[in-house]
Order: structure tokens, then C-alpha cells, then sequence
């Protein structure tokens, strides 16, 4: 079947309906919507128990905060303690920039601002399997001379 | 005399070794698209971290080749084929999936689930595509390749077409990119028209807050439905929601941090240089790819209508209706549609913030795509 | 030909001028400072043209600010109009650290002072294909308890 | 009654899609193994940047593959093939070493170089596994791949039973992976069990600077040294000790940060979770994958109380006698093995601080195991 | 030699006595202990003998500075001096920021504060080859405008 | 008896294990060379981030090898061999230039491109050094790789060498990276013997400003001109420009900043190791190697006295004249060749600044060097 004007002229494209009605053709193209209404459908459902799923499990395994996220840091000295105060869930930002930060904040601002997307800067500085211990190190080592 | 023949002999050897005796028609056409690409990416920033690689990698790619050198992607040993070894083996495309997935936020999706439907029914756009290429004369797997341009997500169009048509990888990658871009412009007229203003006035609730655990859970969920029924999928699926995982599991973020930044800033330059520079003329330049880029228009149509009449029938059904705009979003093209969607809502309601809304058909897409070119490839490959 | 001084003495090298006039030979090398020359010559002559072409393009195509640069932000509020007025092309610094950097100039020094080198802190900040979201969700939503 | 047949051999086509008929009982098992790995990254905060992309892997590869798809690491052609190549070929381990050298300080090693024994010590793990896998009567090649879990280094035992047992490979990685993740709870019991109390109330000296130059001589020394000896070795341990001369060397920082940022990341992300997919359900549920998790289990132990019998042994000797608690840390598993020495040590004087000094057997222990690689790969390969 | 309790039980596992003693068996895993624990020991040694060499190498050859982290900076002007003294050793920060940092620190604080874990903000930003040329641009050159 | 024996016989196979057997006097002159390079990078700052790896790949590619043990870059199925691929392929060299062109400012260029000539003035050390190759009896493609040493330019003169003369790649490589890092010690005195005080004296006005329309459009038609008059260049020249072109365009930030640092660093680190790891003695210690350093000083003294011998003869005709030193930097070498300038210009006058007017000729070389690979390789290769 040609969707031609005229027989002489070649035919801009050509309609092949037999190959549609092949296995790999509409079939193909409605099993396929069905499988992708099928796969998102059970997701909804899935999705819609999640907040019922999160009760149950509240219930019987309270969220604690992780490990990561909650190693208690050495307490902050006297009189930087109000300036920390407002960097506590600064996440990782080396602890001498986020005082700086913050202090020129508290110098500037009425009430304390929250800095809340500075995690980046350091998860390339801390060191992989090694972070726990540098910590340490910071405070416990003189600084390399030299360097 | 002799002396002078000699130079003129010289000189038409030098002129050998230029690039000129070799330029043709088509190979200036393609640098001109080429050009025009790194154009619309800079003065009308239409997806500059694509447009702008795939632009110049198409200017690379059309420069003609010097016998016997080994340049271009097709080239044995060359370092472009090295280079394009990601895109034909399909292992781009999953990598780009992986930063994807570790930068994308599934919040608004989980806090309002019905609106995945959206992005199911914008599916329409890749079997309806599916089906006129068949009728066109594509074979199956060309038709299913040229298909999932209807899905508007470039890695999963071409890894697919990698696996199923390599044959038509250029035409079908260039297409679905060159689509996705210019959503803003194909969008709004469809929009548009299949909607009455009172149905682009509706405003929509704010959504509840969605716990650490939720978030953290869900890419796991998510992905054993997607890949127990489809598992075709697995690949691009799985990497999408491995890189969700990382993000969202709170312990692992220096390994999504890299995976949304160095790791798919170098995948997406390599990707979007080699597929420019696969559009060279010859391969390029044919009956197939202007068929290829009326058929990814109507896919793109397609799919955008699929998503807003869905809207629109499921508003029959629900006592708290939905925009039916956002369903234009479940073409996936993140987050081009769902910013069109603002965009066109805004136009007649200035208070009226849609986008967060629209973020989850826009996100379900992506999924919806991806199970769609698995079910294509798991039926389809031999 | 042979560098030797006595003809028992083994050369150190050997000078080869036969092979130096074949055409891989001196007409290569004097091929290719022609190629480089002339290459180089038309890029200086393009080169030169491009102040010419741009007062063409200024005329026929005013350059606009681009769409990246120039979204227009939401307004400063009151009182931190100033301090933010010095950071309006920092380029893409998340917007509270600016602030901050900003008002902590404003404090210390007398004449507005340009902060010109802080884009990369945000290139690596902003993800990729949803930055257009997150800037959007920082203002409306509540940030998520419990990161 | 045609359509309706029709119809159920179309349902039936279209479960034979997915991914169930394929789904076996082994499969599910190790889903749910995979979740648990997950589970205990997240919850317990064990290795997470390592457990978290096994344990995703290990779900995705246990996903049953379609029959003629080319989707799991095994299959020629796949996507995770091609990922995997960095695995079965043992490139990534010394990429990894490479960003752990330019992250490791050796500066408590340096200024307190008799520990250094107590690193090799542990490695009676490795060979008195090695002859126990011998006595089970696994192969000569096998015992050496499953012995190097004794080693406590995961980079070390894929690369290296990528070269002497890859039939092995997935489940000595996870056993080797499992147990470093385990190490707070393995060592502490062994800990208790072999020193007493006045033993474990030992503090130890602060220990001298060392000078920038040390540091930079360091690593150039110590990768002599152990390559003329075992130059087995030399991949890993070349690569350990040029990521520290990176570092150390202080003129190419940036290098160094690269190297311990963006590009382990990328690794730890690729190695982690094609590891956790090759553990497909056939190929890793079998008595041989139980026997290594026992011999891993004896290999852990026996390294603890390796290393801290040698450091009673080196107290025989010493006047300034040492806290045989870091003998422990030996094993490597860097730095969880030196935390937990830490741990121990604090729960009987909270004011003892012996982190830092546990770190110098910790880094030892990863010299050692290399050596001890190096050693067992050059016998062994033929 | 099977370790079975019935001789028509089947054994868990068997031991292998035979292949323990062969070559590649306990004889190889003595001689690996042996090897470890001879390149250990070496390198104990030469370890050791690090801090006298260090003397020796002083003596001869005394540690300069490095050219990387000594290269003379053209001095600072007026005012802005003492916060750049304080800034002097941040290695490699773009100098703006670092003037800002240290200024609002000058501010807030009383004694000097010295900052020093910022060195990675700048690895990545400073290009490659061309780090000298940008360093000296920035004092010499107009900023490009339209950025 | 048999006991002593018995002992004396391990021993001997112990001894046999290690690397000393095979130790030969070459491999000891390498490893000698190898730390040379690293004490040359870390304590006189000559080019570390090159050196330190080339240095310490030397010393890891001359511990010798243990026969049936694949460790070497040239062992079928090594670690070594697969990061070696990225060299001998010549994959690395267009991934730095891509990095290079993200942190490029051709402004100088642009605002004064007569300079440009310089640069392509110095490749008369490309070529003259080719001839005298040819004239000591190399093959065209040797020295046609030899020659590329002149070019002062590393990754060029690997990516030639890989495609023309693979087997001299290890020396031709370092012969570059050499004298690169010697450029402040070979340029000073071939500058002042070429050059009058008077001329060393000579200030140049500063340039004007450059927009960034111009500098957007400058790597377009610079890639243009250049690649359709040497297509040969067009993987060197297409990678820089692109990279330009990320880095220039305004909206594709992150992709330059990723291009000019994770991923030229990764890329850097790999090439360096495997450069240096090449150099193994019996492949490098021979006559050839010799005779390529003796060539490649011969190389960059006649690059220098051709850029700045050119900048004299352009002062005959120039109104406003140029210091013929900035000519030395039409070497490559960035950005040493220019520092050298701005050093012995200010020996002369500590108020003249002429950094910022080396920069200008030293991109230009650069560009010609890769153009004059461009014409070597597709005039050569068969
Ligand atoms: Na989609
Ligand atoms: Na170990
Ligand atoms: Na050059």
C-alpha cells in the first residue's frame, strides 16, 4: 500500500501495515506499555505502603541517628562556643573555616544563620579509610615542620 | 620549466595533504549543524553540557579523513574509536545513569505516588514511535531504536540503540538531544492546546515531608519491582538507583559526591564528543536520519500528549484534581519539561509554583524509559 | 660518507646524506615549516578580522547576557541589598556563603570589594541536570530532618 | 474461547519476560544477603564505602538473567562485563592503592619502626590459611587466593585471586570485605582472650616528628626494599608507594588529591559493585564459598592473635615494653582494625590513647599482606 | 586420612595431610613468612638508620625551602598588610578570598587565628602548567568583562 | 649433612624468588636515573607533576622481572600493560590536551597575533632536528618521532611516537619531559648569546582587552583553519580547542573545571608511571637512546634561536618592536619557556614584565607543534 499521488512519482514514504500487525509490531507496543503500567503501578502501591511501612518499623527499630553523622566532636572552648553553636550541622567543613564563617556571620547578622550547604568543600578533604584517624591527629600532633 | 612543474607538482601534493580535496557537500552541511548546536547551547542555553560537546564533536567529526590515517570513530585503532568504545558498548550511558541517580531527589515522587502514573502513560511516545517506524519499513530492532527517542532521555537512547540499531546510534543520539533541548519550544503549543485555562489555573497541595529512611529504602524497592519485570532493564535501572542509594544512605556520600561530579562530568564530555563525532556525513547524511528526526518529533509529541491527556483522565477519578500540565513533565528530558510546565503555568497564574510537582512525573519518566527500553531490548535482542 | 678520523677507528656516527635529499628527507621538513607557516598565517589573519567581525555581530546581534549568568534572582531583602549588590557576579557560589563572604567584606573594609575567583566552590555544589530544581527548592522547602 | 486462550498464552509470553520463571531459591538468598550487607553499611556503619556498593551489587547480579541477554559480569559483551575487566584483570586494586598511598601517613610507622615486626606478624594469617585451604584440599593456587584473606586487605585479595583462583574471586572478595567490615567484633573477644589486663593498661611513649624529608625518602626506600625482596609485589606495593610520594613529596598536591578523592572514588564505586554483582546465586552457593567463609573466619583470627602474641613475644626483649592490644591492629584493615585497638584499650583506661601508635602495625600490615601476596604469586603462578 | 565420625557418613570435609607437605604446601608457606618477615625487618633497618642519614644529609645538603612554596609573593600593600600576614602560609587560595577570610577573622577575634586546612580549596583551582601566568594575572590585567 | 644441604638449596631457591639474580648493571643505571628525576622534580621544582611520576616509574620498570610473572608494560595481560594501552594507543595525550585547553587563555594571543609567527618559528626544531635524524640514518618515522622532541611538548611527542615509532616511545618520551624540565637551564644562554642588552631591554605595550564573544569564537575557527589545513592534527587540535571552547563558553563551567582537574590529573598520573615504567634498561639503555638525547638538545637549542632569530628578523620590519627574547618562548614548554623570559628580562630591567607577551607565542607553539605532528604523521604513516 503506497501513499503515492501519482504512480510516476516515487513516493515519499511508504506505509507497511502487515509488518504492524506482526508479533513485533502493535503487539509488541502494547505489551510493552503494559509491562512499563504494570512495573510503575506495583511501584505506586509500593510506595503508597512506604509511610505505613515506616510506622511498623519506628515501632520496633527507632531511628537512631548514624554513626557518621553523630560521632560527638570535642567540645568547642569558651568563647567560641556561641559561634560553633550555629556551625554544629555544618557536616564536615574544616572546623578553622566554619568558626571564621560563622563568626563574621554572628559579627554581621541580628539572629544566628544557618549555613546549610557547605558539605561539599570537604568531602574531598577528608581522607578515605583514614578520616577517623587524622581527626585524631589534628589534635593531638604538632604540624608537620616545612611543609 | 622544469623547476616550475616541479613546484606546481609540490604544491598539489601539499594540497593533498589538506583537508580540502576531500571536503564535500555534506561534510560542510553537518559543520555548519555542528556550529549552529554550539550556538543554541551559548545564546539560548538549550542543554549546554550537551549541545556544546555534541556540537563540536560533530564539527571534529566532519572534517574530512586523509586516506590511510585512522581518525575518525569508525576507524580501526584510532583514538576516537577508543574513546567511542563507551558509546557503541553501551557503558556510557549506565555511568551517566550512576551521577544520575546520585544527584537526583525522588522527595516529591514518594510524598505524591499517583503521579508516577504520569510518567507511565508518557510512554505512549516511545511504543506509539515504536509502531509508526514499523509501519515506515524499519526493521524491529531500527523501529524499537528510533522508538525510545520518545522516551527523551539521551543515555537510555543510546544505549539502547548501541544494543539494537549502531547502524542509526548517530542519528537516533543526535535526535533525541536535539529534542530534549528544544523542549521548551516543541512543549508549550501542545500544552496548550490540549488544555482549557481552568485546567492550567489548578493549584496544587504542598506535599508531606518524606523521612531519611523512606528515601533510603526506596531506590532498593524501586528497584527490584522495575527489574523483576523487567529485566532488561537491569542495567540502567540498576546504576540509577545504586547512585540514589548512595546519595540518600547518609554514609556513603563522598562516593555520590564524585559520582555526580567528576565521574559523570568526564562521561558526559567523552559521550556527547564521540556521538558528534559519529555524525560524519557519509553515515550521517541520508533518507534514514531525516525519517529518524519526523519521527522523534512526533515522539516527542506524542509522549507529551500521552502525559497531559493521562492528567486528564485521571482528574475524572480524583476528588483532589491535578494539574494536568504536569503530566507534560512525564516525558522525562530532567528537568527541561518539568521547568516548561512552571513556565507555562506561571504564564496564567504568576503565584502558581508547579514545578516541585512536576519534578515527580519528570523523574518517573526517566524510570518509565528505562523499563521501556528493556522490555524492547529483552524482546527484540536475538 | 663517514665522520672517522683514522678508517680503523669505528665512527661515532655516521651522516647519511643520501637519505636527507629523498623526499621523506629535507622536502618533508621544508613541507611541513610551510604547513605550519601557513596554518599559523591564516589563524593570524582570522584572528586579526575577529575585533572587525565583533563590531559587525555588536551591531547585527547585540550581545546579550546569557541566559546561565543572568537569571534574574530574587530580590535582596532591606538590609543585606548592599552586601549582596558586591556579590552579583560571583557566579554561582551558594547564595549563603556569598552572603556571608559579602557582609564580612562590608564590615572590614571601606570600598566595595569584588569577590572575583569563587566559582569553582559551586561547580562541583550545583547537580548537574537538577540545579535548576534545587536552587527553586531552597527557598520553598523545609530542609529534610535527619541529613 | 480463541481470544481467551489467546489471551492466557500472551500472559504467559509476557511472564516469561520477566524475571520470575528464572527466579531461584539461591537467587533470593543472596538478595537478601545483599540487603543485609546493605543494612549493616547504613545501620552499623561497617566499611560503608565498601559494603554498600557490594551489597547493591550483590542484588543487582542475583537479579536471574533472560536467556540470551548479555546483562551479568560473565556474559561476553555485557555492559558489567566490561566494568568487571577492571576486577578480573587487577586493575583496580592497585588504582586503589594508588589513592591509598596518597592518603596513608607513615609518620608513626617512621618514628617508631619497631612496630613495623608486628605488621608482620599478622601474616601468619595469611599462610597458616593458606596451609589450612592446602590440608582441605583445595589446590595449591586456590589455598594461595583464599589464604591472602587472612591478609585483611581487600584490594590485595582481588588482585590478587584475579590472578590465581578468579573462579574464587567473588567469594573470596566478599568473605575478605565481610570480615574487615566485622573486624569490631571479631578482634575484641581474641583481644581479651590473649592479653591480661595489666597488659592492656600499657601506655605507650608519644612518639618523635618526623622531618618532611623522611617522609619523602619513605616511600622510595621502603618500595625498594620490599620489591628486590619480593617483587611479586610490585604492582601493588609500587603503586602504595607512589601515591605516598604524591603526597609527601609536596610539589604535586594536586596530584595526590586526585588521586585520593575523584579517583578512588570512582574505583571504590566500580570494584565494589561489580564484586557484589559477580556473586551471582550458581556460581557462589556452593560448598567451596562456605569453606572460604570458615577459613576466612580462622584466617582473621589467627592474624589477631598473631600479631598480638608477637608483640608478648617482643616484650620478652624490650625494656620500653609496648600495649600488645596493637599487635592486633596488624591485620590491616586499615583503619578499623586500629580503632578498635583504640576501643579496647580506652575500655580499661579511658586516658590511654593508643590510635596513633596502633596505626603503625595497621600500615605495616598492609606492606606485609602485599609482600605476602607478591611472595604466594610468584610460587604459585606457572 | 578422612575425619569421619561413620565410615558410611559422609565427612564434612577431609584433610589433605599429603598435599601439606608437598612444596606448595607448608614449605611454601614457611618460606613466605620467612620473606615477609626479611623485607620487614630491612626495611626496619633502614628505617632506623633514616634519623642518622637525616643528620648526615643536613649537613651536606641543608634544607632549603621549597621553589613550589617559597616563591617570593610581591609584598602586600598599606592596609591590607597585617590581615595578609595573617595569611601568609594558606598555600594556595585564591589571595581574594583568603584577604576576606582573614579580614573578617581580624575583626572578630583578638589574637591573630591562623588558618590552616584550606589548601584544598585551591588544588582544584588552580590551573595545571598555567598556575604562574594566572597568579601574575590577576595583579596585571583589567577583569575580563562580561563574565 | 643432607640437612645443610637441604637449607643451603632453599635458600638458593629463596634468593632465586627475589629480584637480585636478575638484577642487571643496566636496570641499576635506571634506577639511578629514575630517583635523579625525582630529586630534580621535588628539590629544584623542575616540572614535578611529570617528573615525580616519570622518576618513579623508571625505578618501578627497572626492578627486574621474574621470568613467567606478566608485570612488565610490555608483559601480555600485565596491570602494567592495560595502564600502558592509554599510552602506546595514544589515548592519554588528546585527554591532557582537552585538560590543557580547559585552562588555557589564548587573551594574549588574541590581543596581539602577529606573536603568533613565533611559535611557528620554533618549529624549526621540530623539522631541522627530523633532518639531522634522517641524515644519522634513522627511518622517516623515527625521526619523524625523533624530530617531534623539538616540539617541546610531551603529550604531542608521545602521541607521535606511539603512531610512528613505537618502539622508541620510552626514550623519545623522556628525552621531552627531560628537557622540558631543563628548559631554565638550556634557554638562559642560547637567549643572551642570540640577543643584544639593548634588545633584552626592549618593553612591550600592554595589549588590549579581549571579549568574551572573541574568545568564545577564537577555538571554533582556530580548530577550523588549523585541522582543514593539517587534518593529521585533529585529534591533538580538536581536544585543546574543545576543551577551550568548555572552558570559554560560559555555560558548560563545570565540565572545563572537571576537564582542567580530576581528569588531567587521573590522566597525567597514569601517563607519567607508564612513560617512566617503559624505560625498562634493555629496551632503553642503547645507542638509539643516546643518540635521541644528543638529537633532542640539538632539538630545543634550535627551536629557541629559531623563535628568537624570527622575532629579530619580524623587528626589521616592525614600527613598534617586540623583545626578541618573548621568541624563546615559541618553544612550548608552558609555561616554563615563558617564565625563563620574563626571568632573564628582568635581569636586565626588574620593571619590564614580559610574562604576560611570552604567553602569546608560547600557546602559538603549542598549536604548531601539534600541526607539525599533524603533518609528520599523515605524510609518514603507511
Ligand atoms: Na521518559
Ligand atoms: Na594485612
Ligand atoms: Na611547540
Amino acid at each position: 500500500m503506497l501513499l503515492s499521488l501519482q504512480t510516476a512519482v516515487v513516493p515519499l514514504f511508504t506505509i507497511n501495515t502487515e509488518a504492524l500487525f506482526e508479533e513485533t509490531g502493535l503487539p509488541l507496543a502494547i505489551m510493552g506499555m503494559f509491562v512499563v503500567f504494570s512495573a510503575l503501578l506495583i511501584l505506586i502501591f509500593c510506595v503508597s505502603m512506604l509511610p505505613r511501612a515506616m510506622v511498623l518499623l519506628d515501632k520496633f527499630m527507632p531511628a537512631t541517628p548514624h554513626h557518621g553523622a553523630a560521632k560527638p566532636k570535642p567540645k568547642p572552648k569558651k568563647k567560641e562556643a556561641k559561634a560553633a553553636k550555629a556551625v554544629a550541622d555544618v557536616g564536615g567543613v574544616s572546623e578553622e573555616i566554619a568558626v571564621v564563617i560563622a563568626a563574621a556571620v554572628a559579627q554581621v547578622m541580628d539572629q544566628p544563620h544557618r549555613i546549610v550547604r557547605t558539605r561539599q568543600l570537604t568531602a574531598a578533604e577528608l581522607a578515605w579509610t583514614l578520616q577517623g584517624r587524622i581527626r585524631h591527629h589534628a589534635s593531638h600532633k604538632l604540624k608537620p615542620q616545612g611543609r | 620549466m622544469i623547476l616550475s612543474s616541479y613546484f606546481l607538482d609540490k604544491l598539489q601534493q601539499l594540497l593533498n595533504t589538506t583537508a580540502f580535496p576531500n571536503l564535500e557537500l555534506g561534510n560542510t552541511i553537518m559543520i555548519i549543524i555542528g556550529l549552529i548546536f554550539v550556538y543554541l547551547a551559548i545564546a539560548k542555553d538549550y542543554e549546554p553540557l550537551l549541545l556544546v560537546p555534541i556540537g563540536f564533536g560533530i564539527v571534529v567529526g566532519n572534517i574530512p579523513a586523509v586516506a590511510g590515517m585512522p581518525l575518525s570513530v569508525y576507524d580501526e585503532g584510532s583514538v576516537m574509536q577508543y574513546l567511542y568504545f563507551g558509546v557503541s558498548k553501551g557503558v556510557y550511558p549506565p555511568l551517566i545513569f550512576l551521577g544520575i541517580g546520585a544527584m537526583t531527589d525522588f522527595s516529591t515522587m514518594l510524598s505524591n505516588p499517583k503521579l508516577i502514573l504520569l510518567g507511565a502513560a508518557a510512554q505512549i511516545g516511545v511504543f506509539g514511535t515504536f509502531a509508526g517506524a514499523i509501519a515506515l519499513g524499519f526493521s524491529p530492532n531500527e523501529a524499537g531504536a528510533i522508538g525510545i527517542i520518545g522516551g527523551a532521555d539521551g543515555p537510555t537512547a543510546i544505549f539502547l540503540s548501541a544494543k539494537l540499531a549502531p547502524e542509526l546510534l548517530g542519528a537516533i543520539a543526535v535526535a533525541a538531544y536535539s529534542y530534549m533541548a528544544l523542549v521548551p519550544v516543541i512543549q508549550p503549543p501542545i500544552m496548550k492546546l490540549l488544555t482549557t485555562k481552568k485546567e492550567r489555573l489548578i493549584r496544587m497541595k504542598t506535599s508531606r515531608q518524606v523521612s531519611t529512611r523512606e528515601r533510603i529504602l526506596f531506590p532498593i524497592i524501586a528497584f527490584l519491582v522495575c527489574t523483576l519485570l523487567a529485566p532488561g532493564a537491569i542495567v540502567l535501572i540498576g546504576m540509577l538507583f545504586f547512585g540514589n542509594l548512595l546519595k540518600e544512605c547518609t554514609v556513603t556520600e563522598r562516593l555520590a559526591v564524585t559520582a555526580r561530579t567528576g565521574m559523570i562530568d568526564i562521561v558526559t564530555i567523552l559521550l556527547g564528543f564521540c556521538v558528534g563525532a559519529s555524525t560524519s556525513a557519509p553515515y550521517f547524511l541520508n533518507y534514514n536520519s531525516i525519517l529518524i528526526f519526523g519521527l522523534g518529533a512526533l515522539a516527542f509529541s506524542v509522549a507529551t500528549a500521552g502525559g497531559l491527556l493521562f492528567a486528564k483522565l485521571m482528574n475524572l477519578f480524583l476528588t483532589e484534581k491535578i494539574n494536568p500540565l504536569i503530566g507534560a513533565a512525564g516525558v522525562s528530558a530532567v528537568p527541561d519539561a518539568a521547568r516548561v510546565v512552571q513556565m507555562v503555568g506561571q504564564k496564567e497564574d504568576p503565584q502558581n509554583f508547579l514545578l516541585m510537582h512536576a519534578m515527580a512525573p519528570n523523574v518517573a519518566g526517566v524510570i518509565g524509559s528505562a523499563i521501556a527500553a528493556g522490555v524492547l531490548w529483552s524482546q527484540l535482542v536475538k
